[in-house]
């Protein structure tokens, strides 16, 4: 994958790359080969991965929240090991330990998504303090949801970042929706960057339709940052999906939905290539290239095996250190007596 | 009698008791119009409104710490921590503030809220989706801890948590909330805080609760047919403690077994093979095993997910050595 | 004593209530009757507790942190039970348990002081639900210290009241320090009240210097609270003395330090007394009255018994639930077979 | 040799781990101008500057998240949370992240982080700063858990820590910090997971750590003058648990005694007993007896305090019964 983020095509490529990803772990749902159903697709949310990321650096690190495949494919993740992380196998991102929630890369400077709703955003404190000691010029982003705006650990956060001056930034995926909750229905002030200002923290709020935008202002959050201005940025869009896969929002408006799917960020920057003259044989040819690649990566996880059962008791602690013991090892010695 | 799932007996209990109660209300994340994250409260915002349905911010900390303030202002508050797992930011709202107030403020008010949850595996849902973190509460002084195994006791365990005086942790598990029986709600129920004899047997007495009842008694059932009669006790609350029922049954047994989802290691099952040993030296013949969760994090891998815990199948072979 | 508080005579004769309150808890610690050394003097923060809880009312509730002696006696304590309590004895609001840290009343609608940073304040979003519920007319009003700022449980608070339009009120009671960190060593944003704002609550900040200016201020906040518009105040004094009584402040600058303790609440208010035409004697007379006063709140804390053994197991459950069995018992058993 | 105190041996350990490896830095409240609630970083800011001896805000849960942020950007972060008490508001970033990373990542990095802390009853406190909640930290997979009661360890442990890849909870004893000894910091010491045998003795074994080994050295003494010699089992840590260390010294005695200043129910002490009862059963003449706290929170009235937790003579008198 080229990393050259200048030009509209590429942004629009990762998108979809984005886009593509997710509508097969839909059907790796549906052809039961996920592990479990707790899978939250970003579909919508598109550009705030790729525009986001594009302002990123190799050895930047970030940590995303349990909606964070599109963050992680917009820093260069495998889908062919994404997915069969997804599947719980045992060649995925982290042997199948993990899953979809809990997808990890060291190498591209990935700590960590978080099934814990603010779980995640403190640890951009501690490696943004450790960047800044080592002198790397790298940057810390904590990627979350609207939902995480309301967790106490992010204005600890925040603080912590701004009051040490650190290359960190905390960014809001506002899909307006947080499970059934609308954000207006979490809180009484939506003008979310306006919270991170009163901390001190140099804040943006961005309309996610185009991708341009989104790219725009994370670059005048993110060279703020890593020239010691810790900052916030919200990007606005639209949930179009269920939280998870089996939730269909009944909670939500019918018109507010079909509203909400119309500000999609792919279709916009497609249109925006088709305008400027990129011809529709060109996309449609993208289009199939990514479907394939992203069709691979299906057949690579359910062609995946299972994590051995001896994996079970590896990586609680360092290789070569103490390990828990098995319950089925005391239960051995305790039973042994005649 | 009546045909409900452990799902409906929770919903029903808390409908129930807000007719009743005036000052009963649940708060939490997706209880109102989402009607619960495992649907526990659907359809409940229907009839009592999201005043009494409130549905709360995504903060954990500051929810336990509402229903605090609430329950000294002389409401009963029921919260919803949406999994257990997240129990980690509560803990100071609920381990130095619930639990101790009436202690601190040497009695003079009490802190009646009922704190529901739902832990354990069986949903492939991770590491912080799938925890079994009964121990905590059991090992924070003040706290009441009810963790129902049956759809009776989903509901009669609700109802009495909600007439409690001091804060009570109610703990589902959410691999039972579709098990499905028929119970007759208005039979008499054992007590608040009495252990429930699910099987009696001679040579061996399971101890347990929560969905590990079940597996002790499917076990139970295959034991049966070797020759091997375990007694099965749920023990229905873990604060307080019945340890009255389980006395008796060990002494004439001879030889007990403790079974528990949480990891082993300082958790309930060792305070309950510590205690059986301590109060039943003389009677035990063989030492009191413990068949409890492993102590590590909970894999997303359904293969080792399953490992993780006891299952029926560990149950049955730890019993037949014990025995044999 | 009178609830009358329109004239400063009134609000002065509440402050140096506090301020020699305070100064026999110091001596009682002296004497080594305390109950240990954790003891916070709220000497110089007098303003704060007494013009705020002049613009409450009967049947309001509040919280307060580690530092709330004088927030208590401006609220009505009994001065007796309340050095009882400091002591450690069974005459004591709390019997001896609780401590200085612990003190509470629920006559006097006190939910607790709490020796967690912030532990207090999301009971007032509770209390204030049940307030609006109950149609009971009363606010609910949390204070804690500058420190406590820094906490995130704050923010989920001041969000949930906001959201559900409390009657709840979050003073701040900003002395400059949190034991040896200054406000600005602890946060980028030391105009606290922004950040209640962009929470969306009422919020100002006021010198604590006259006790009149921080009524008036509570007084809007607070009428705004009970119409349902959640508040903040920010109360700005300093900590004259250490931070718990051993500590002597050797990190702070003296001359800060000097400057700080002029800026004392209890002197202007005396001050102001004087000009207007108040008799030195008259001043003079209530100082004694007060003295003997608090000075008797000695003897009977020292005259108290320390709570009998058997109140040890009392009161971790309601009277005639099962209670927690005591080891001796249990090794009672256990040791009993021959 | 040196004489040192707890405090200082504490402080010496932090001074010299940071002179040898620059990754070590130390951050909390009042760490550095102020040199800790408790004194033991006092000084090191002179030598080590303000960016490795972090004051931070009061914010515990962002200061333990911060410290596993750093640790997995290759940092050694020191963090201080200068109560154990104020865990609750830690234990998501502890239990959820600290202690599962490695394993929910697939061993793709650890977290070599260390959380000093400090608990235990003594200085009329209250019961929100007064709890041993040890438990907690044994009870959950994926962190390790020192506890030093000696001056030697103090120093030697804090260094071991210091090593580790993987999250060490570091607990210290509040009432132990003037304690001074003399003591040879270059010789050997028992390995890190090792317990020290600090008294022979073949009536009977107390198992104990923190403060309560103090208490039943003391007991011991007395118990000698009786004609009762008890062994003294310092476990040093809680995880890695030293079980063959203990193993041995029951079986040749008969008889144990565990001794935790922690709640009994459900804590530390449930696990030794459990674990010995199941092990050394056949051995055992008598039941292995729990001396723990009671479970209760601790008030600040000094003779509640006092008696809300073991005391020498407690240990003593249980001694002579079991031993009788
Ligand atoms: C601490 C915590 N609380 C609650 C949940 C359950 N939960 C998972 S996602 C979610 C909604 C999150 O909304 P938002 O932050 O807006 O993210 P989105 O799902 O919209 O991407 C909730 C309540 C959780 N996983 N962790
Ligand atoms: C959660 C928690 N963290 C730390 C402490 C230790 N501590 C007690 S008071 C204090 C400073 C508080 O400062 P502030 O909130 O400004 O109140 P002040 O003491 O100035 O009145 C600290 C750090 C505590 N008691 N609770
Ligand atoms: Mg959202
Ligand atoms: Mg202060």
């Amino acid at each position: 994958m080229t990393r050259d983020n200048n030009g509209l095509g590429d942004l629009f490529r990762e998108m979809l790359r984005i886009r593509i990803f997710e509508e097969r772990v839909g059907e790796l749902f549906v052809r039961g080969e996920s592990a479990g159903s707790m899978l939250h697709l970003s579909i919508g949310e598109e550009s705030a991965a790729v525009g986001v990321c594009s302002a990123m650096k190799d050895g930047d690190t970030f940590t995303t929240h349990h909606r964070g495949h599109g963050i992680f494919l917009a820093r260069g993740a495998n889908p062919d090991r994404m997915m069969a992380e997804i599947a719980g196998k045992e060649t995925g991102y982290c042997g199948g330990k993990g899953g979809s929630m809990h997808i990890a890369d060291m190498g591209l400077g990935h700590l960590g998504a978080n099934a814990i709703v603010g779980g995640g955003i403190p640890a951009v404190v501690g490696a943004a303090l450790a960047a800044k000691r080592q002198g790397t010029g790298a940057i810390s982003v904590a990627f979350f949801g609207d939902g995480a705006m309301q967790q106490g650990i992010l204005y600890e956060a925040m603080n912590m970042a701004a009051l040490w001056d650190l290359p960190a930034v905390f960014v809001c995926i506002n899909n307006q929706w947080g499970m059934g909750t609308r954000i207006d229905q979490a809180t009484k002030s939506t003008d979310l960057h306006v919270r991170a200002k009163a901390f001190g923290l140099k804040a943006e709020t961005v309309d996610g339709l185009d991708v341009r935008e989104v790219q725009g202002a994370a670059t005048r959050i993110l060279d703020a940052a890593r020239v010691g201005r810790p900052g916030f940025l919200a990007v606005d869009c639209y949930r179009f999906y269920g939280h998870a896969r089996k939730d269909k929002s009944p909670y939500r408006d019918e018109t507010e939905e079909a509203e909400g799917r119309k500000r999609d960020p792919v279709a916009f920057a497609r249109a925006a290539l088709t305008e400027s003259g990129k011809a529709e044989a060109e996309l449609a040819d993208m289009e199939a290239a990514i479907a394939a690649e992203m069709d691979a990566s299906i057949d690579y996880a359910i062609g995946s095996d299972e994590p051995p059962l001896e994996a079970m008791f590896r990586d609680v602690f360092a290789p070569g250190e103490p390990e828990p013991e098995p319950v089925a090892a005391r239960l051995d010695r305790v039973l042994a007596r005649e | 009698m009546e045909s409900l799932t452990y799902r409906e007996a929770l919903g029903r209990a808390l409908a129930d008791a807000m007719r009743e109660d005036e000052s009963v209300f649940v708060l939490g994340e997706e209880v109102g119009r989402y009607g619960g994250a495992y649907g526990v409260t659907k359809g409940l915002i229907e009839e009592f409104g999201p005043e009494r349905l409130l549905d709360t911010p995504i903060s954990e900390a500051g929810i336990v710490g509402a229903a605090v303030g609430a329950a000294m202002a002389g409401m009963r508050p029921v919260a919803e921590l949406m999994y257990i797992d997240f129990i980690g930011m509560t803990m100071d709202q609920l381990g130095n503030q619930a639990a101790k107030i009436r202690y601190m403020f040497g009695g003079q008010i009490g802190v009646p809220m009922v704190l529901r949850t739902q832990g354990g595996t069986g949903r492939s849902a991770g590491a912080q989706h799938s925890q079994s973190l009964e121990a905590y509460v059991m090992h924070t002084p003040g706290l009441r801890l009810a963790i129902p195994a049956t759809v009776a006791d989903a509901y009669h365990l609700l109802r009495a948590a909600l007439t409690q005086p001091d804060p009570v942790v109610f703990i589902e598990h959410k691999a039972l909330y579709a098990m499905k029986a028929e119970v007759d709600l208005a039979a008499p129920v054992p007590d608040w805080g009495q252990a429930a004899l699910r099987r009696e047997g001679g040579d061996l007495v399971i101890v347990s609760y929560s969905r590990q009842v079940h597996y002790a008694l499917e076990a139970a059932e295959a034991l049966a047919g070797e020759g091997i009669e375990a007694a099965v006790v749920d023990l229905r609350t873990l604060n307080p403690l019945d340890f009255e029922t389980i006395r008796p049954l060990v002494e004439a047994a001879g030889r007990a077994m403790v079974v528990s989802e949480g990891p082993m290691t300082a958790g309930v099952a060792a305070e309950l093979a510590a205690r059986i040993s301590e109060e039943c030296f003389d009677y035990l013949e063989d030492p009191v095993v413990r068949v409890a969760g492993e102590d590590i994090p909970i894999s997303v891998s359904t293969a080792l997910e399953t490992a993780s815990v006891p299952t029926p199948e560990l149950i049955a072979a730890t019993a037949r050595r014990l025995c044999r």
